[in-house]
């Protein structure tokens, strides 16, 4: 086990600066609504030019991707939960016995 | 050239009392290895001479055909000749052996006079043409067969030869009481006479005796199910060359035997449609097929468990029999060549294993594949084989099986095959085991069996797994002969 | 090792009873003799080689169960015994090579005599019958002594 | 030369193992690193068909080079280099052996004209790839080795008896388009469908791929089961049963990645994924989907392998691989995580890598055949592998919190292999022409469009934006050291309890052994074990005189069988 504790005490949460810190997630949420907003932008400006041919209505729908990204993840983590609840074992499931 | 024919048996029947006249071990040795492969040049010749189609014939004393004797080679006991001689040109070079189930040293020309006189009497039940001659032939080889198991060293052997000659003669009775019927009802030995007059005579009750007790007869010889036991003794306590010697050929010789009988002079039309064979051979096959092998998964010394997979592989060749059909026959008659190769490997790398360690017993095998690596190799390859793997020989017979068994209608029995080949893989798996994953014992050889047990035993090893790619020799002439025998031509 | 104590007892049993030594010494040359007589009728009448090999090896097994084994084996010594086995084989193999070499098939035994075809089949005949005879009385007694003689001689 | 070409590619790279125990230091890694490109070499000079071969009696077709097979050769061979030079620096000759058997045999299988030939190479694949896994030398593995095996094998039994079926239906062993109605095509499709990982055949995956050596995993994400989706393709193409089963392929394992911990198996859940796509690209069938199918392949073999070497970097410098145990990497092994992000951003489909020009494909052949459903389930779907693979897999390892973990970065080998990964995948994302040059069917598609990279990146970017959220209030589900169920409890559970409850239950019954019913069933037991065994009936000789009565016995049946029969025929 090549483990150091160089940075230590910091260790658990992360409150020092690095790119693994709060303070950097809370700089990633921030930058990925801007960025949200600015291709949110971009749809909308194609909404005006009439650019869209999607195969079906609904991929015409101003925003429809980002609503369906954004549900979908939502679904699958609330999914997922729900699944640890019903399939969780200890992790030496198999190996007891 | 047209003396051929006798030549093949004439050869080992002249060189088995020379042995005995020569003597010395040495000499000896070398005399009876050079006919054993002459004996197979021979045999190579027949088979070349046969492979046109064509059924060459040649008359003992000169006699025309059904007053004497006659001689009659081809596709099907062409093949079995080169087996059986290949076999012997293989096997006799490793000699009576040195340690374990061995001959004692100055009874060693005994041996080789024995396993020519074997040899001659194998190849003269598959020659001959007249049925009464396949009879002497079978004693023949019978009594030198039972010599040579008695020569192993260990008091079993002995024992072991007596209850095969007790078993060998009940059933050389009846095959002699079956060839009598058939002697009473048409007044004829000669085989090809036979089958013409056969069916004026086929609903009389004699002549269903006749080929009952004919049937019984050369199922003791071939060791079906449940006549199978004298096998196990004799295979375990023989000689390790007469074991893959014998295993790989005498049982094979009877199963010929029981083809061209059945096809050649009763008639496939008679066997299978009126007397309905093949609802009496097909469960003793599968019984064979799967006692032979759950025996096999028991046992514990390796000779003993290769003696009852012959039981098992045996009833793979009476179920190619018994469906009477040219699929059927030709993996019947193709595992001949595919099982001897395999077996007679496999007993020559127990051969290896016995000159290494003296014993077979597979707790003396733990952990000699370090030591033996070349010799374990060989065992894994013919295990594979006997399980049917693909690449090797045996995969070849059981596809032919396979094959028949589902174009006869009988998918549960296609599966009952490889079902058995599952449980080949338990009892091969059990030596391999025992081989690989074990830490050797302290009494564990120092290397590698000598290159003179070694050789033969990759040959033989190596042909099975030539075979199982490249199959117009064994395949495609066991089809051939299968066809000619389906036709009728005795 | 019991085998043979039993066949020693039996010896001695057998030497005890004087009816039965003299009777057979008287009988045994006679057996022999039809022995002969067997081998040599088969030409002409029923017998032949392997009916006068069984009586003559009858006669020698019968001399050795009452004066024993030792008693044959000077009479007949297991490798001579041994020889005329493998012989007599040869013999009968040795004429059927004689037929080919001369021209005929394997056996065909006209082909032993060029000018005269029927002196060659009286000739070859009696050669095969004898070699058939010899074999065979030489193998029964090889099989008595091997049975016989397990255990001590081994 | 002319003796070569007719052997199918791959084979070169089979008799090329064969030399690895010759060879030794800088010779064996030149020829470790020479064998796929000459067998790669051997591939572009393959005539179109071989010779056809005969055996006993059945004509093999060893060597059939179409633009399908040879589209995939290209991609295998890239992912034959690419693991071989990751694994450059191992130690171990077995595995540099059995890797490159397992990528020749499955090369050699692309090229089979017929259905034996490819089983043989099936099942060839099967024990080479194992060993690459008993590789790692633990109990767990040699456990998983042999469940994996076993599964495996019985899809070759499958395909072998599925052909025997076939050719007894059609005469004919040609492996072509197949009937999935016939009981032939049935059992094929079934032997495929287990390689492929169907749902509910597929747990062998995620329970073998995690449990493999560091460089074994690399090679068995890349061949076997893009093998079976190059058979699917051959075999089943257009067949409607495989869009729901694509569909609920790439459904289901984004939830059980969700909760698992261990990063490879979170990788294996998302290969299932992965390939649902491609399996429902089968199932649509027209030219555009199987197109689509093949390039998603090319591309999901490279960016999966990377991110299969990344993680096998981290297993191979940490020691352990679970999500937590893991954070804060990427202080100590920069380069590895930016290949890894690389790799994540590919599979997760940004535009400008290689799985938004591939995934396009398929998603546009299902929209144009109408496919609503399936059309909306993988749009979900790609939401989700942007979850596990895209974030999940370089955030836990690299980001996350601070572990205090300070390793060295990678060997030198791994990351040249994961940079020539990683660039393969940026270089076919942005020149994908590239790409669809060497596809089965021409492909006449413009994946940038204005309207197509802007849908994807809002899809991309709000599902990111919704993960942050979820994970910063907490709500996403912490992760746990745990085993997560999947259908091998079946038997690695439910099938020992039930041979235990039948062993309790056969106890029983010898207690109530009372009653006369019971008494017979135990007594049958006893006899069939005792019979086979040394001193048993079956497993012993038996007396002369038991066989005479045998030979009696047998007599008297055959005779009567005879009679009776002549009897009723007369």
């Amino acid at each position: 086990m090549q483990q150091h504790s160089g940075n230590g005490g910091n260790g658990e949460q992360g409150a020092g600066g690095g790119l693994d810190s709060r303070r950097a997630g809370d700089w990633a949420i921030r930058l990925l609504c801007a960025a949200c907003l600015l291709v949110l932008l971009l749809d909308g400006l194609l909404h005006l030019f009439h650019a869209k041919h999607g195969h079906f209505a609904a991929e015409n729908w101003f925003g429809f991707y980002g609503a369906a990204g954004a549900l979908s993840i939502c679904g699958i983590v609330l999914g997922g939960r729900w699944l640890r609840r019903l399939v969780m074992r200890d992790e030496d499931y198999y190996e007891r016995d | 050239m047209t003396h051929l024919p006798v030549l093949q048996i004439a050869l080992p029947l002249i060189a088995a009392p020379l042995c005995v006249l020569l003597r010395h071990a040495r000499a000896v040795q070398i005399f009876a290895v050079l006919v054993a492969w002459a004996c197979l040049g021979i045999a190579l010749a027949l088979l070349g001479a046969a492979l046109p189609g064509g059924a060459i014939s040649y008359e003992l004393g000169g006699w025309p055909a059904p007053l004497g004797i006659e001689y009659r080679v081809d596709l099907a006991n062409a093949f079995v000749l080169v087996v059986v001689s290949a076999l012997g040109a293989v096997v006799l070079p490793i000699g009576p052996g040195r340690r374990g189930h061995a001959v004692p040293p100055r009874r060693e020309y005994l041996f080789y006079a024995s396993f020519l006189l074997c040899m001659a009497g194998l190849m003269g039940v598959a020659i001959t043409g007249d049925i009464f001659n396949v009879f002497v032939f079978l004693e023949i080889s019978s009594l030198a067969a039972y010599t040579l198991i008695a020569l192993g060293r260990q008091r079993q052997a002995l024992r072991a030869a007596f209850s095969y000659l007790m078993m060998g003669t009940i059933g050389g009775t009846f095959v002699l009481i079956g060839i009598g019927f058939l002697y009473q009802m048409t007044g004829t030995l000669n085989m090809a006479d036979l089958q013409r007059l056969l069916p004026a005579v086929q609903q009389s009750r004699s002549v269903h005796a006749a080929f009952a007790f004919l049937t019984v007869g050369i199922g003791i010889k071939l060791a079906v199910f449940p006549l199978h036991q004298w096998l196990p003794n004799a295979y375990s306590f023989a000689p390790p060359a007469v074991s893959a010697f014998l295993a790989s050929t005498a049982t094979k010789v009877a199963y010929y035997l029981l083809v061209r009988l059945a096809f050649g002079v009763f008639g496939t039309a008679y066997v299978f449609g009126a007397l309905g064979l093949g609802a009496l051979l097909l469960p003793l096959a599968l019984l064979a097929m799967f006692v032979g092998a759950l025996a096999a998964i028991y046992q514990s010394d390796l000779k003993r468990l290769l003696a009852y997979s012959s039981v098992s592989q045996i009833g793979y060749m009476i179920l190619g029999l018994s469906f009477g059909t040219a699929t059927g026959l030709t993996g019947g008659l193709v595992h001949i060549a595919n099982h001897a190769l395999t077996k007679g490997g496999l007993f020559l790398a127990v051969a290896c294993i016995v000159a290494q360690t003296g014993s077979s017993a597979l707790s003396d095998l733990r952990g000699l594949s370090r030591r033996m690596p070349w010799t374990f190799a060989a065992i894994a390859i013919g295990g594979l084989g006997l399980i049917g793997a693909p690449g090797t020989a045996g995969f070849v017979s059981k596809w032919y099986l396979v094959l028949a068994a589902l174009s006869a209608g009988r998918p549960e029995v296609a599966f009952a095959v490889l079902l058995s080949s599952l449980l080949a893989g338990i009892y091969v798996w059990r030596v391999l085991e025992a081989a690989w994953f074990r830490d050797p014992v302290q009494s564990a050889p120092r290397g590698e069996a000598p290159l003179r047990i070694l050789i033969p035993t990759w040959v033989l090893i190596g042909a099975s797994l030539y075979f199982g790619v490249f199959t117009e020799w064994t395949a495609g002439i066991a089809e051939a002969a299968a066809r000619q025998l389906l036709e009728g031509a005795p | 090792m019991s085998d043979s104590d039993s066949m020693q007892r039996w010896h001695l049993r057998m030497r005890e009873k004087p009816v039965l030594r003299i009777v057979a010494k008287r009988f045994i040359p006679f057996v022999l003799l039809f022995a002969l007589y067997v081998q040599f009728h088969g030409d002409y009448g029923p017998g032949g080689g392997f009916q006068a090999g069984v009586i003559f090896a009858a006669g020698l097994i019968l001399y050795a169960m009452i004066f024993g084994r030792e008693a044959l084996e000077k009479v007949a010594p297991p490798r001579a015994v041994e020889i005329a086995a493998a012989l007599g084989v040869l013999l009968y193999t040795g004429v059927g090579v004689a037929t080919m070499l001369g021209g005929g098939n394997f056996l065909a035994y006209g082909a032993l005599d060029s000018h005269d075809p029927m002196h060659g089949q009286h000739l070859g005949i009696l050669l095969v019958e004898a070699g058939v005879g010899i074999t065979v009385a030489a193998v029964m007694t090889a099989v008595y002594f091997c049975y016989a003689g397990r255990g001590a001689g081994e | 030369m002319s003796a070569i070409s007719a052997l199918p590619p791959g084979t070169l790279l089979i008799a090329g193992a064969l030399l690895l125990p010759l060879l030794r230091g800088a010779a064996l890694k030149a020829w470790l690193l020479a064998l796929p490109l000459l067998s790669f070499a051997h591939q572009l000079q393959a005539p179109e068909a071989g010779p056809p071969l005969q055996f006993f009696g059945l004509e093999l077709v060893l060597l059939r080079a179409d633009p399908l097979a040879l589209a995939f050769g290209v991609v295998f061979h890239l992912a034959a280099l690419i693991a071989a030079l990751y694994a450059l620096q191992l130690q171990d000759r077995m595995q540099h052996a059995a890797g490159l058997l397992y990528a020749g045999a499955a090369i050699a299988a692309l090229f089979a004209g017929d259905l034996i030939t490819l089983f043989i190479f099936w099942e060839f694949t099967a024990l080479a790839s194992v060993l690459l896994i008993w590789a790692r030398r633990s109990e767990r593995a040699r456990h998983a080795g042999l469940r994996y095996l076993v599964v495996q094998v019985g899809s070759g039994v499958l395909l072998l008896a599925g052909a025997a079926l076939h050719y007894r239906a059609t005469g004919s062993l040609a492996f072509g388009a197949l009937a999935p109605q016939s009981p032939g095509g049935a059992l094929i499709l079934l032997a495929f469908g287990v390689k492929a990982a169907f749902p509910l055949l597929h747990n062998w995956l995620q329970d073998a791929y995690p449990e493999a050596t560091v460089t074994g995993t690399v090679f068995l994400s890349a061949f076997t089961t893009k093998l079976a989706i190059y058979a699917l393709a051959r075999g089943f193409a257009g067949t409607e049963l495989l869009i729901p089963i694509g569909v609920t392929m790439t459904f289901f394992p984004i939830f059980y990645a969700v909760v698992e911990n261990d990063m490879r198996r979170v990788l294996a859940y998302s290969l299932n994924n992965q390939l649902g796509y491609m399996v429902v690209g089968i199932g649509v069938g027209t030219p555009l989907a199987l197109s689509g199918t093949v390039a998603h392949a090319f591309s999901h073999i490279i960016y999966k392998s990377l991110l299969f070497m990344a993680m096998g970097a981290v297993l191979l410098r940490v020691g352990r691989i679970g999500a937590s145990q893991l954070g804060g990497l990427y202080r100590s092994m920069p380069w590895t995580t930016a290949f890894c992000i690389v790799g994540a951003v590919s599979i997760s489909g940004l535009p400008l890598f290689s799985g938004f020009i591939s995934k396009s494909l398929i998603l546009s052949a299902a929209a144009e055949q109408h496919h609503t459903v399936a059309w909306a389930m993988l749009i979900i779907a790609s939401a989700g592998v942007l979850k596990h693979s895209g974030i999940k897999i370089p955030y836990f390892a690299f980001f996350a919190h601070d572990s205090g973990l300070r390793v060295r970065e990678a060997p030198l080998p791994m990351l040249i292999a994961m940079g020539a990964a990683a660039t393969a995948c940026l270089v076919i994302g942005v020149w994908p022409q590239l790409l669809y040059d060497i596809l089965p069917h021409p492909v006449n598609y413009e994946p940038y469009t204005a309207a197509h990279v802007i849908g994807q990146l809002q899809l991309l970017l709000f599902a990111a934006l919704a993960f942050a959220l979820l994970l910063r209030f907490r709500i996403y589900p912490p992760e746990l050291r745990a085993t997560n169920l999947d259908t091998d409890w079946l038997y690695r559970r439910a099938l020992p309890a039930a041979i235990r409850a039948a062993a309790r239950a056969q106890r029983r019954l010898r207690a109530a052994a009372q009653t006369r019913a019971a008494r017979l069933g135990h007594a049958l037991i006893a006899w069939l074990r005792r019979h086979h065994t040394p001193p048993g009936l079956l497993g012993e000789p038996w007396s002369a005189g038991a066989t005479a009565l045998w030979a009696a016995l047998l007599l008297a049946a055959s005779l009567l069988l005879f009679y009776l029969r002549t009897a009723a025929a007369g």
